[in-house]
């Protein structure tokens, strides 16, 4: 793969904060990368770097294999759209796409031609003669994109672009941008705290704390081999549960046992041995615990409803089960009154073993 | 007017050649504002333009206070003015002594300043290492009590002769719902109004032993005391005054509202100008009647170093204008102080005047505390005195004590 | 002091270039004017210059001899009557009148111009009114006692006790609008959901101002108090034009000692000599905090 | 604690509002209740207190020095005369010169201007560097600037003189508005800073994406969306330079000398009696400028402040 923008051991410290550190990253032609995690997690930083927006401590950055680490950000072949829009409010739709190419001196012609064509990709030329305060939020993150867009670079950079809008237009929009990428290929790197965006956007995900990449991997992989604790708790919804035990030796298997009650590990592709005795945490998703009504599996994993929340398609249950609470999803149709006894049992092929010390995956 | 120096200096260039037209406008900065003064003023600059050079007028009013820091910002700052008014004394000692002023030496010769300027120490006050810097325009006396006849008669007093009698009358001044003493809110007021009490009562010798000879001992001794506890009876006469211009006080003497002033022959003017008689409406006291002595103070023009030619040309013109004999009649007739000089007639002059000139004749004469102190030492005693009046809980002990220290440490 | 990191890169120089270009008058008048003037100012304490500067060092003649002076003393003690009361009043009197001007009221526009015009007069005018006004000959006194009252006494200008709360009457009255502007503008910024949520909460009105309100207008007040304070240390013409300084010197303030012994006394080194005193005062008082708010903080 | 005395009134008005349930704050009210009687109530005897000296000084202006004298400064004119007004503009002296104020509107005016514009250029210049393109070193000289702020102009005066003087702009009105310039800065700078700061970053990093260098973001960007901080520094400095005399004094020669110095020149120069009508007229017609200037945007003023002025 073609590496559009490479990172090397990028530092950034405001003082005596440090908010990156030794920080690598490969990004490939035309690759969707999103950037998650909380805030203060570095990812805006991160991007803000790669646009030149932030000058780092330490480190260089490549955008196709050219060193921009000191270049002025127009240099740089990057578009940026802001969470807050940044339109321009005193110009028209038109003056705030047309502005970037003006300042470069392009000439006029050149600079309606790709005002046309950007709006017609984001089918925002009804609007051109507006002012920003004149739009709704979903059009100005459309003038917002198209603003990027009319500059015809290699890399588009998302700082949270839909985190201002509400549910139903961030969907649409959400989709709205894969289209594009999928039309344009261009690079995108593409920073949110929300996980669905993440999951549905990325070709990539990267997952930041403290200003270190966690885990960088596919979706899928995030989801479902998570590399640490930190991952596996952020991503997903209700979080992962995560059960503490140790491992015990039953019949020559390794078996999770916590609070004197035993999973068999079958099926647990482990990376590493496990020994008995070993402080583990096991981690299940709640889709990936099977709920039966009572009676119908291993007497030892019973369990009772706490409570019910039903979600439409899924139906959410809070369980308590030998001193955890567990959240279970099960298919919308299948109702559990609070209080009905139900046994349980783990899909261990879904699940993650992480150790209990340095939290990383087993 | 912004292209106004660039033209001044392109009309120099080509006139230089010709060489011929003299006239330049000079301007000249004073602080003569008040009614008497302006009108005095109008007189100089008559003169000055008969010459066919113009007087481009520069009041800054506020008294000396006020005007000064501004005229001596613009002769350090490279804008000098082409003259300007001082007290003469030690207040423009050190911009001569930086070569900022002009030696008007050659001026003075040829007029022969030694001879006709009277009394001599007028011109050695402008005198320094020999050369001179200054032309006196009018001698200044402080020491004149000014006393509202109308205020007397109301009062159903005789209008007193000195200022023992003076004091004597104040409480049926009082009773009359008049204000016995005017002393104007001015800091140098009170000061002035001090000096003159030290001259009255201490006598010529005793002045020079504190003023001239800085003498800490004899401003702290018995002699000085009885000064003090004159001014102490001077401050409770002065008590309801409540003005701050030196004329508003002159003024409530005008108008019958105080009975007297301890003020400069200046205030002459403002008397003229409300159309009253001395010996009439007004009667004057030189030396507060006790002691017929008047200092010889006043104002003289310093001329700053030009660099154009042709005002500097002008400047000499100016100075010998304020010297010469028909402006200091007209002059000192509307300001109300004497001429520099001996040789004019002053036939118009009124009885105060001729009062002043007969002493000023018989050569009772003192230098003023401003020739022989330092402007910081003049403002401390300001600060004092202004204190002094305006505090009855002072008591002219500690007064007298102050006094005596910043005596001692005068330069 | 730091802002953005810039460790480790080329040219440093020249990165931000027109920034510095542009920053060029400010850097000067920083440097030159105010830091240059006042190193100036305070070498030259320590000489005995008269009416022009000179280099001739007496050591600390000039302190020694200005804390003797008993009318530095008086200005000292003015300056701190008028500038704690300044503070307290201004702030108090601002703030009450902004949050009644926050009410929701009717006329808001004309009662702001009313309190609000004074600040466009000069310190100069406003002495020269309020002289009038505290005249006991024709002034409040003399109004007060034609209607009968005929011993009320109302002379603060010619009472060297009281004097300086004349002079403080007058400066409240030009100062308080604009106060009043700057802490409205403040309550303006508040979030209505805290004054919800107060009422939800039952919480008196006052309450809600002096425990909730309050301290979250922090900022404002900071400014507020920069400016208030600015204007107490120069406070010089409102004094010239209002009193003189007098009776005798009792409201004389520090300002108007300096300018007085620079120009009128030609005692160049004594006016110094009181400036670097000013600024000492200023110094200690507004370099930690200057230095907590600008200098420690960072953007994000 | 004096504040809590002082709080009186206010206290009292939240005692009036009745049970915790009535509305209050920032509810509509009713038209006559207790609170609002004390709340106008309290406004109006502040508004007295404001409007006295105005009151005054018009009332005065418009009488004979006779009715002065006897009547009291309260009361209306029995006699309207526009004397005062037409001497104060016209005739009155100073030394020779009597013209009145009229010279120095002029004067004035064209000290305002220049002044007013190059000090809001530079200090926003200053300000927007500051928020924006902060260098390493940028608040050391904005702390020292700010602490500028706090130095009596008296002491400044005679470092300024030798600056300019050897500048070679000593008594030009060059020099005069720099000086302006100088003492306006530190003031606007603070406000002008604390308003680019308020503005959205992004905005900012957005034009810098669009290549937009310094001056283009200066010019394009922020000026545009900085009305409401440019018509509080024009009204700060307007006011400001309109009412100074020092500066206008010390710095200048008398053919530029402002209006204030007329106006001491005719309130100082008391020849026999002072004139308070005259003087009085000429104080009014001195602060008539910043005083217009004031009521036409009284309102963009504190709409201004609001807008960022106060925050940070």
């Amino acid at each position: 793969m073609q590496k559009s923008v490479s990172i090397k051991d990028l530092s950034l410290s405001f003082g005596a904060v440090n908010v990156l550190e030794n920080l690598n990253l490969d990004i490939g032609e035309g690759e969707f990368l999103v950037l998650l995690g909380s805030s203060g997690c570095g990812k805006s930083t991160l991007l803000n770097c790669i646009a030149g927006l932030l000058e780092p401590t330490g480190g260089q950055i490549f955008i196709k294999d050219r060193n921009v680490t000191w270049e002025e950000p127009k240099d740089r072949g990057i578009g940026m759209v802001f969470q807050s829009y940044a339109l321009y409010p005193q110009m028209t739709v038109e003056k705030n796409l047309s502005f970037g190419l003006q300042v470069a001196r392009m000439p006029r012609a050149e600079i309606d031609k790709r005002v046309a064509r950007a709006s017609e990709i984001l089918q925002i030329g009804p609007l051109l003669k507006r002012k920003p305060s004149e739009l709704s939020g979903g059009q100005r993150q459309r003038v917002a994109i198209g603003r990027a867009l009319v500059r015809d670079v290699d890399v588009f950079l998302f700082d949270e672009p839909l985190s201002n809008l509400d549910a139903k237009l961030r969907s649409e929009l959400r989709v709205e941008i894969k289209r594009l990428h999928q039309s344009l290929k261009n690079t995108m790197i593409y920073v949110t705290h929300d996980q669905i965006e993440a999951l549905t956007l990325a070709d990539r995900i990267a997952i930041m704390k403290s200003g270190v990449i966690q885990q960088l991997a596919d979706p899928n992989t995030i989801y479902n081999a998570p590399k640490n604790m930190f991952v596996a708790g952020f991503i997903g919804s209700p979080s992962m549960n995560f059960l503490r035990g140790e491992i015990v030796e039953k019949g020559g298997k390794p078996v999770f046992s916590t609070n004197g009650v035993d999973f068999p590990l079958d099926g647990y592709a482990a990376g590493e041995a496990l020994p008995a005795g070993r402080k583990v945490v096991l981690g299940v998703r709640p889709e990936h615990v099977k709920v039966d009504e009572d009676g119908a599996g291993a007497k030892a994993h019973q369990a009772s409803v706490d409570i019910e929340e039903p979600m439409g398609a899924d139906n959410l249950l809070w369980l308590e089960h030998a001193g955890h609470t567990l959240a279970v999803r099960v298919a919308g149709n299948r109702r559990f009154a609070p209080g009905t006894a139900v046994s349980l049992s783990f899909d261990m092929g879904l699940a993650s073993l992480f150790d209990a010390g340095t939290e990383e995956r087993i | 007017m912004k292209i106004r120096s660039m033209a001044a200096a392109l009309a120099v260039t080509v006139a230089l050649p010709f060489a011929a037209a003299h006239a330049a406008d000079l301007e000249v900065t004073h602080w003569w504002t008040s009614g008497g003064e302006a009108a005095a003023v109008a007189e100089l600059a008559k003169a000055f333009d008969a010459t066919g050079n113009k007087w481009v007028d520069g009041a800054i009013a506020g008294a000396g206070g006020t005007a000064r820091p501004i005229m001596i910002s613009r002769i350090t700052g490279g804008d000098p003015m082409g003259a300007t008014q001082f007290n003469h004394g030690r207040q423009a000692e050190e911009l001569v002594e930086s070569g900022l002023m002009r030696d008007l030496t050659d001026v003075a010769t040829r007029e022969n300043w030694k001879d006709i300027i009277k009394p001599a120490s007028l011109l050695d006050s402008c005198t320094i290492d020999g050369k001179i810097y200054c032309a006196p325009v009018n001698i200044h006396s402080w020491q004149w009590l000014w006393l509202s006849n109308g205020a007397f008669e109301k009062a159903g007093v005789a209008v007193p002769k000195n200022w023992d009698e003076f004091v004597a009358a104040a409480p049926a001044l009082e009773k009359a719902g008049i204000v016995p003493l005017a002393v104007g809110g001015q800091p140098w007021q009170a000061a002035g109004a001090f000096d003159v009490l030290m001259v009255a009562i201490a006598g010529k010798d005793t002045f020079y032993k504190v003023f001239k000879d800085r003498d800490a001992e004899v401003a702290g001794g018995p002699d000085i005391a009885k000064v003090f506890k004159a001014a102490d009876d001077a401050r409770r006469m002065s008590k309801g005054t409540n003005v701050q211009d030196w004329n508003q006080a002159t003024n409530m003497v005008i108008t019958g509202k105080a009975g007297g002033q301890i003020m400069g022959d200046w205030a002459q003017g403002e008397f003229a100008l409300a159309g009253q008689v001395a010996g009439k409406d007004y009667t004057c006291l030189p030396g507060l009647g006790v002691n017929d002595i008047i200092s010889t103070s006043g104002d003289a023009f310093y001329f700053p170093l030009l660099k154009d030619e042709e005002k500097s040309k002008a400047q000499e013109v100016l100075a010998s204008t304020l010297i010469a004999p028909a402006t200091q009649v007209a002059f000192n007739l509307k300001k109300g102080s004497l001429p520099v000089r001996g040789d004019v007639d002053l036939a118009a002059a009124n009885d105060c005047m001729k009062k002043g000139l007969e002493i000023l004749a018989k050569g009772n004469v003192i230098e003023a505390p401003d020739q022989m102190l330092s402007a910081d030492s003049q403002k401390q005693k300001e600060d004092l005195f202004s204190e002094f009046f305006a505090n009855p809980s002072m008591t002219p002990e500690d007064a007298q004590k102050r006094f005596a220290g910043i005596i001692a440490s005068a330069e | 002091m730091t802002g953005q990191a810039h460790t480790g890169r080329p040219s440093r120089l020249l990165r931000n270039l027109s920034s510095k270009i542009a920053s060029i008058p400010m850097m000067l008048t920083a440097v030159v004017i105010f830091l240059g003037g006042t190193i100036w100012t305070v070498v030259y304490s320590f000489t005995n210059s008269r009416l022009l500067p000179r280099a001739k060092f007496v050591g600390l003649d000039q302190y020694e001899r200005l804390w003797d002076a008993p009318r530095w003393i008086v200005s000292i003690q003015n300056l701190a009557i008028y500038g704690f009361f300044t503070l307290v009043f201004s702030l108090v009197v601002g703030f009450l009148l902004a949050a009644l001007m926050d009410q929701k009221i009717r006329f808001e526009n004309t009662f702001r111009t009313i309190f609000l015009y004074p600040f466009a007069l000069s310190f100069i005018v406003t002495g020269l009114v309020w002289q009038w006004i505290l005249n006991p000959e024709f002034g409040v006194q003399s109004v007060v006692r034609a209607l009968g009252w005929t011993s009320f006494t109302f002379d603060p200008l010619y009472n060297a006790d009281i004097v300086i709360y004349g002079v403080l009457i007058a400066g409240l009255w030009q100062g308080t609008g604009l106060v009043m502007c700057l802490l409205l503008a403040g309550l303006r910024g508040i979030d209505e959901d805290i004054w919800k949520a107060a009422r939800v909460d039952g919480i008196p009105m006052w309450k809600t101002y002096l425990f909730i309100v309050i301290p979250m207008m922090r900022p404002v007040f900071i400014t507020t108090l920069v400016i208030i304070a600015s204007g107490i240390v120069k406070v010089y013409d409102l004094v010239v034009a209002q009193t003189s300084g007098g009776p005798g010197i009792a409201s004389e303030v520090p300002a108007k000692y300096v300018y007085d012994y620079m120009f009128q006394a030609q005692n160049l080194g004594q006016g110094f000599a009181a400036s670097t005193m000013m600024l000492v005062t200023v110094a200690i008082i507004i370099i930690p905090w200057a230095y907590l708010e600008f200098g420690g903080r960072k953007r994000g | 604690m004096a504040e809590t005395v002082s709080l009186k009134p206010g206290a009292a008005l939240a005692a009036t509002a009745g049970p915790p349930s009535e509305p209050w704050g920032r509810k509509p009210r009713r038209t006559l209740s207790r609170r609002n009687i004390m709340l106008y109530g309290t406004l109006l005897v502040a508004a007295l207190y404001y409007l006295l000296p105005l009151y005054v000084m018009v009332v005065t202006s418009l009488k004979g020095m006779p009715e002065i004298r006897l009547g009291n400064i309260f009361s209306p004119p029995v006699e309207v005369t526009f004397e005062p007004w037409a001497k104060a503009w016209a005739t009155a002296c100073t030394g020779l010169n009597c013209d009145g104020l009229s010279r120095g509107f002029w004067n004035s005016v064209r000290i305002t201007v220049p002044s007013t514009l190059i000090s809001i250029l530079v200090a926003s210049v200053n300000g927007y560097a500051l928020a924006n393109w902060k260098f390493k070193g940028a608040d050391l000289f904005f702390t020292i600037l700010i602490i500028g702020a706090f130095i009596p102009y008296q002491v400044m005066i005679y470092p300024i003189v030798i600056v300019l003087r050897e500048m070679g702009i000593y008594g030009t009105l060059t020099g005069l508005v720099i000086v302006h310039t100088i003492f306006g800065m530190p003031i606007l700078t603070l406000l002008f800073r604390n308003y680019f700061s308020s503005l959205p970053e992004e905005l900012f990093k957005a034009a810098r994406i669009d290549g937009a260098g310094f001056w283009q973001i200066y010019f394009r960007i922020m000026l545009p969306m900085s009305l409401p901080i440019f018509v509080v520094a024009m009204i700060l400095q307007i006011t400001g330079i309109w009412n100074d005399f020092l500066f206008g004094v010390v710095f200048t020669r008398p053919e530029y000398y402002p209006m204030t110095v007329q106006l001491n020149n005719i309130v100082n120069s008391v020849q026999g009696v002072k004139e308070y009508n005259v003087n009085m007229a000429a104080t009014l017609l001195t602060g008539a400028v910043p005083l217009i200037v004031y009521f036409v945007s009284g309102r963009l003023f504190v709409r201004g402040i609001a807008a960022g002025a106060v925050k940070g």
